[in-house]
């Protein structure tokens, strides 16, 4: 095959980009290398619109082992106890395949998890989706679900939280993302093809033609009416040759039989074979005659770029090679040597006796361009923070009560959350229903929490505030449970970055992101950017997911939400400010209102509060933060948890009972306790206020009152109501 | 001398290392062994354990059975050793003909995963017998294909000789007569699609999953005892 | 000599089919009137090498007795094309 | 008029089938030798009423578009009886 003159441009190459290969190369590319450049110097791999923005995030920290540019980060959550812990995307292939695009997410996150030597122990998916009154909506929610399930129950890693956000914003681009949580087992690992004369071994799923393209075509375009076309690079998981893979992977890393490994994701072969070597400034020369494959007469470049799915990149010295051979047998994977690491700086692709590519490894992996995007503050924020916030009162608080608890997203996520095993492993001392999860890491007695949270409306509003809000909730969440907030990763969903508006979104969402990491001393281990979440022109809400990461202290008590006895004192911790509707799950169900400003965050006051929540801990019995709908939701939550209902003491209007202030939390305690909690409070640098008791069978707000029976079927009942009896 | 507990991995298993955890903790001495190995090691108790078995392709347990290993299995329920076959390792079990009965997708054809109620039908066996006839054991079910289904004079056979050993106290699945759990004539084979293994810690929600696997342990220290 | 069998795999009659019956709920919503008795089955392709049709037909026979199928709830049907 | 259609649904060719794969890596080991390009599909079978073939046919490609296959990675074939 020969390079037309546009070639480049249907890879997903701009001219200029063109221009800047053939100048590293001397030489016009091959079509292999031209392919390979494509998917190498995407925006998928190459992050070459946000790189210079990421560069601003604190990524330093005591406990950090590995920060951000490998497969995962590392945190030693206890003493010679590290966890691997990173999100990733899978939204365009997931709106074009919801089971697959799904399935195939976990599965590329949970081998990069593996790639650094962790066995992956916890799954979370945050989601967000179109309303679900629309029935391709419905679908595509079944079958990511079911994706997310099918592929994590079958690999026996448990799935112990997420998301689920229904917006209008997403009903052309959901967003699958999932974060992993991973135990390092053995030792460290890191990707790198060290010792010329070594052996790169390529064990797991044989190659066929999936994904072909799928870096630069899937993920890197935006949607328009041609995405039909994009469909034949979809991939198939299965589940059972990853489950093969991790064991085998372990055990090769138990053995000491391997110098490095990574995963095959994005990029193919053209992925490690590049990454590898320039890590370790060593060339790599592969035969690529000796690649399994699934299918005949494949291309060359096809065999470089495809993205088959479960498969990994082991580098082996020589004299352990039959070694790892006899490992991979025993799983009953296959594993093929399909190159040498050489003294050279190149990688050279080999087919069939010819050279058909010549690259130097760095100028692929390291060299893509990178972009100063222009970006500019868009008018129309002005007007939208300008407009109402939508805090106008309810005809009648009652039935407001019930909207927003009936709301999709307020109400129990339940029916996505059984459909996934998450007990494996005994750990789960906290699952799914919570604020956070609590993980007894296996073989010991670490515990870690881990949330996700990504508040999209408060983003749009204002991706600054939004995204030091989004922090907050996250390290409010592992607070409430017990932990102490440690690290995030997190999975930063935008639209066009060609546009300036997006940019600027982007921008702000960084410079938010450290300030409020900084401040609660939670560095960035690592995380995932993806672009062109848009179509037809509409953007999605610009959406970081935060995944905070945590440590449950040696002597603390894992608390849940739930209120555990009759009798007990609930105490309100933080302060309500009444003018907190922007953005809120309030404003959107009732006054069907999105605009304003996002609540208001003071990081002091926020770290105030996760003082409390960790010096309180031999004094409560129960804590709860408060988040998407207010005191209500969060009083309700807990006493549907706990079966019991509650009596307010004085009856609050809407300000009091929805506004969405952060760096709140609701508590129990028994009532000769309340004088040293709102004491510890007080010391801790925050407020706390008795409001009511719990017990009996009513939700009684003062103003008004529920039967919890009542409010239990509408909160159970929303999913299941509107999602039941799908096909699969 | 301790029980000796025997859990065989196949390919796609993926509870055996929880399996192993809970019987140690019980005093057991668990040993894992290999699907493709056709001789057990010396064991008392056999575990088939829950996860994918060859990925549940095909159908759930379906190329398990095949597994070199299974025929010593046989040999050893045969010659009255203990067989316990937790969800995936129940399903392989009935394809392999060792329990009666198929299990066919759920009836709300979704995976589930949570806390269910059983009721123990017949505490008289060694699989039972640290419960009491009636009682209500609290052990998560975490599968896909839970509804067991056998045709209506087997299932007289089970009922008339006490070989139905749990039921679900609410179906969630659809299984006939609420079958939650199976035991062969011999009384030495044992199946179920709940996960004792993951109920017996008070701080994971319920210990109850010892009653069920500690019988099998008393079982075999009194005939070590005889 | 080379031969495609194709094998149908469905559950025996009288047999619950909760996938079949879910397709059925589902069907009116989507503007489907007058559908009944949804049955989902198996569809199994697979080439086999023997020396004749009759020696192809006893192996995939075999293969459905022991593997493709589970007689205590499923009933299967074969066919060959060389 | 009563019709009973048989639908059958397989995966494209290209896309991976991971469960026929599984099977044929199993074969050998179970005694079954000479079996190759195992794939595994669907098949439905359901009573559709129309008033005439042609409607009962586009009735029943619909509920395949929509419903019983998955166009983005599995093509369909429909027979019909009455
Ligand atoms: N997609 C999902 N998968 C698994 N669990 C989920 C999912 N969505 C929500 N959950 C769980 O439901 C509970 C409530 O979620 P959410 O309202 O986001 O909590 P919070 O407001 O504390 O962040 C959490 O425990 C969360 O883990
Ligand atoms: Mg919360």
């Amino acid at each position: 095959m020969t390079i037309t003159a546009s070639l480049h441009r249907d890879l997903g190459l701009t001219d200029d980009e063109f221009e800047q290969i053939c100048e590293r190369l001397g030489r016009d590319p091959s079509y292999t290398e031209l392919a390979m450049f494509s998917v190498m110097w995407s925006e998928h791999c190459s992050y070459k619109s946000s790189r210079i923005h990421l560069k601003k995030l604190p990524t330093e920290g005591a406990h950090i082992l590995v920060g951000p540019g490998e497969g995962a980060g590392i945190i030693e959550v206890a003493p010679g106890v590290s966890v691997a812990w990173k999100a990733e995307s899978h939204n365009h292939p997931s709106f074009v395949e919801p089971f697959n695009g799904a399935a195939t997410g976990v599965g590329g996150i949970v081998r990069d998890i593996l790639s650094m030597g962790a066995r992956p122990i916890a799954l979370m998916d945050p989601l967000r989706f179109g309303p679900l009154d629309d029935a391709r909506t419905r679908y595509l929610v079944d079958g990511v679900v079911h994706g997310i399930s099918s592929y994590g129950n079958s690999i026996g890693v448990p799935t112990v939280g997420g998301e689920a956000v229904f917006e209008d914003c997403y009903a052309e681009n959901n967003l699958v993302n999932v974060a992993c949580l991973g135990v390092i087992e053995h030792k460290l690992m890191h990707g790198r093809a060290e010792g010329p004369g070594n052996i790169a071994i390529l064990i797991g799923s044989s190659t066929g033609r999936d994904g072909i393209g799928g870096a630069s075509v899937l993920a890197s375009a935006e949607f328009d009416e041609t995405s039909d076309e994009k469909r034949p690079s979809v991939q198939v998981g299965d589940p059972f040759s990853e489950k093969l893979l991790i064991e085998a992977c372990l055990e090769l890393i138990r053995d000491d039989l391997i110098v490095g490994l990574q995963d095959l994701g994005a990029g193919g072969i053209s992925c490690p074979t590049s990454e590898m070597t320039s890590k370790a400034g060593t060339g790599m020369r592969v035969n690529i005659d000796n690649v399994h494959r699934r299918e005949p007469g494949m291309e060359p470049f096809e065999v470089m770029i495809s993205e088959s799915q479960e498969r990994m990149l082991v580098v082996v010295e020589p004299r352990h090679v039959d070694a790892v051979l006899a490992v991979c047998t025993k799983w009953e994977i296959e594993a093929n040597a399909i190159g040498e690491i050489v003294a050279s700086d190149r990688v050279e692709i080999i087919s069939e006796g010819a050279v058909v590519a010549d690259v130097p490894a760095h100028a692929l992996a390291e060299e893509g361009p990178v972009y100063t995007r222009p970006l500019a503050r868009p008018s129309w924020i002005d007007e939208l923070q300008a407009s109402p916030s939508g805090d106008t009162a309810p005809a009648s608080l009652e039935s407001a009560f019930m909207a927003v608890l009936s709301s999709p997203n307020v109400a129990s996520k339940r029916w996505i959350w059984e459909q996934y095993d998450h007990m494996i492993f005994l750990g789960t001392l906290l699952g799914p229903g919570g604020d956070a999860a609590v993980i007894r890491l296996p073989g010991t007695e670490v515990r870690v929490a881990i949330t996700c949270d990504g508040p999209g409306r408060y983003c749009y509003l204002d991706p600054y505030e939004g995204a030091r809000l989004a922090v907050a909730e996250a390290a409010r969440n592992v607070a409430c449970v017990g932990a102490t907030p440690l690290a995030i990763t997190n999975c930063l969903n935008f639209g066009n970055p060609e546009k300036e508006d997006v940019m600027w979104q982007f921008s702000e969402t960084i410079r938010g992101m450290s300030d409020a990491c900084l401040r609660l001393g939670t560095p960035v281990t690592g995380g995932n950017v993806s672009f062109y979440n848009e179509t037809k022109g509409r953007a999605i809400y610009p959406t970081p997911v935060i995944g905070m990461l945590g440590s449950v202290p040696a002597e603390a008590q894992v608390r849940g939400l739930a209120f555990p006895t009759e009798d007990e004192a609930i105490v309100l911790v933080g302060t309500t400010d009444p003018a907190d509707f922007g953005g809120s799950e309030y404003a959107k169900v009732v006054n069907g209102t999105v605009g304003g400003r996002p609540p208001h965050l003071d990081l002091d006051k926020e770290a105030a509060l996760i003082a409390f929540l960790a010096h309180a801990n031999g004094s409560i019995t129960s804590s709860h933060d408060l988040s998407g709908g207010g005191l209500c939701i969060a009083l309700t939550e807990s006493a549907i948890a706990g079966g019991k209902g509650f009596t307010l003491d004085a009856a609050g209007d809407h300000t009091a009972l929805f506004s969405e202030s952060p760096s709140r939390a609701i508590v129990t305690c028994p009532k000769n306790l309340v004088g040293d909690v709102i004491a510890i409070a007080e010391r801790a640098g925050t407020t706390a206020l008795t409001i009511g008791t719990v017990g009996g069978a009513e939700l009684d707000f003062g103003a008004f009152s529920v039967p919890l029976e009542a409010a239990m079927s509408a909160f159970e009942g929303a999913l299941p109501n509107t999602l039941s009896s799908n096909i699969q | 001398m301790s029980t000796k507990v025997g859990i065989v991995v196949f390919p796609g298993s993926n509870c055996e290392q929880d399996c192993a955890k809970v019987f140690g903790e019980m005093g057991a001495e668990p040993v894992m062994v290999w699907h493709a190995d056709d001789a057990l090691p010396d064991v008392d108790i056999v575990v088939l354990p829950g996860g994918f078995a060859h990925g549940d392709y095909l159908r759930t347990g379906a190329l398990a059975r095949f597994s070199p290993i299974m025929s010593a299995v046989q040999r050893h329920a045969e010659s009255g050793g203990l067989t316990i076959g937790i969800c995936n390792g129940f399903q392989v079990l009935c394809e392999a003909g060792m329990l009666p009965g198929a299990l066919r997708k759920n009836a709300g054809l979704k995976f589930l995963c949570k806390w269910v109620d059983l009721e123990v039908v017949d505490a008289d066996s060694p699989f039972t017998s640290r419960a009491t006839q009636g009682q209500v054991l609290r052990i998560p079910i975490n599968h896909f294909e839970g509804n067991w289904y056998c045709e209506d004079s087997v299932l007289q056979g089970l009922q008339e000789r006490g070989q139905i050993l749990l039921r679900y106290a609410d179906n969630p699945n659809g299984s006939l007569a609420a079958v939650a759990g199976i035991m062969n004539e011999d009384k030495t084979v044992f199946g179920l699609m709940p996960h004792p293994e993951r109920a017996c810690e008070a701080v994971l929600g319920s210990e109850d999953g010892r009653l069920i696997l500690g019988s099998m342990i008393d079982h075999v220290s009194a005939k070590a005892g005889v | 000599m080379p031969f495609v069998a194709t094998v149908n795999v469905m559950l025996k009659d009288g047999i619950a089919d909760p996938q079949g019956q879910t397709i059925e709920r589902a069907l009116p919503a989507l503007g489907f009137s007058g559908v009944a008795d949804v049955r989902v089955g198996k569809r199994i392709r697979l080439a086999v090498d023997a020396a004749d049709e009759q020696e192809a037909r006893e192996q995939v026979q075999q293969m459905c007795e022991r593997l493709l199928s589970n007689p205590v709830i499923e009933s299967y049907e074969v066919t060959l094309e060389s």
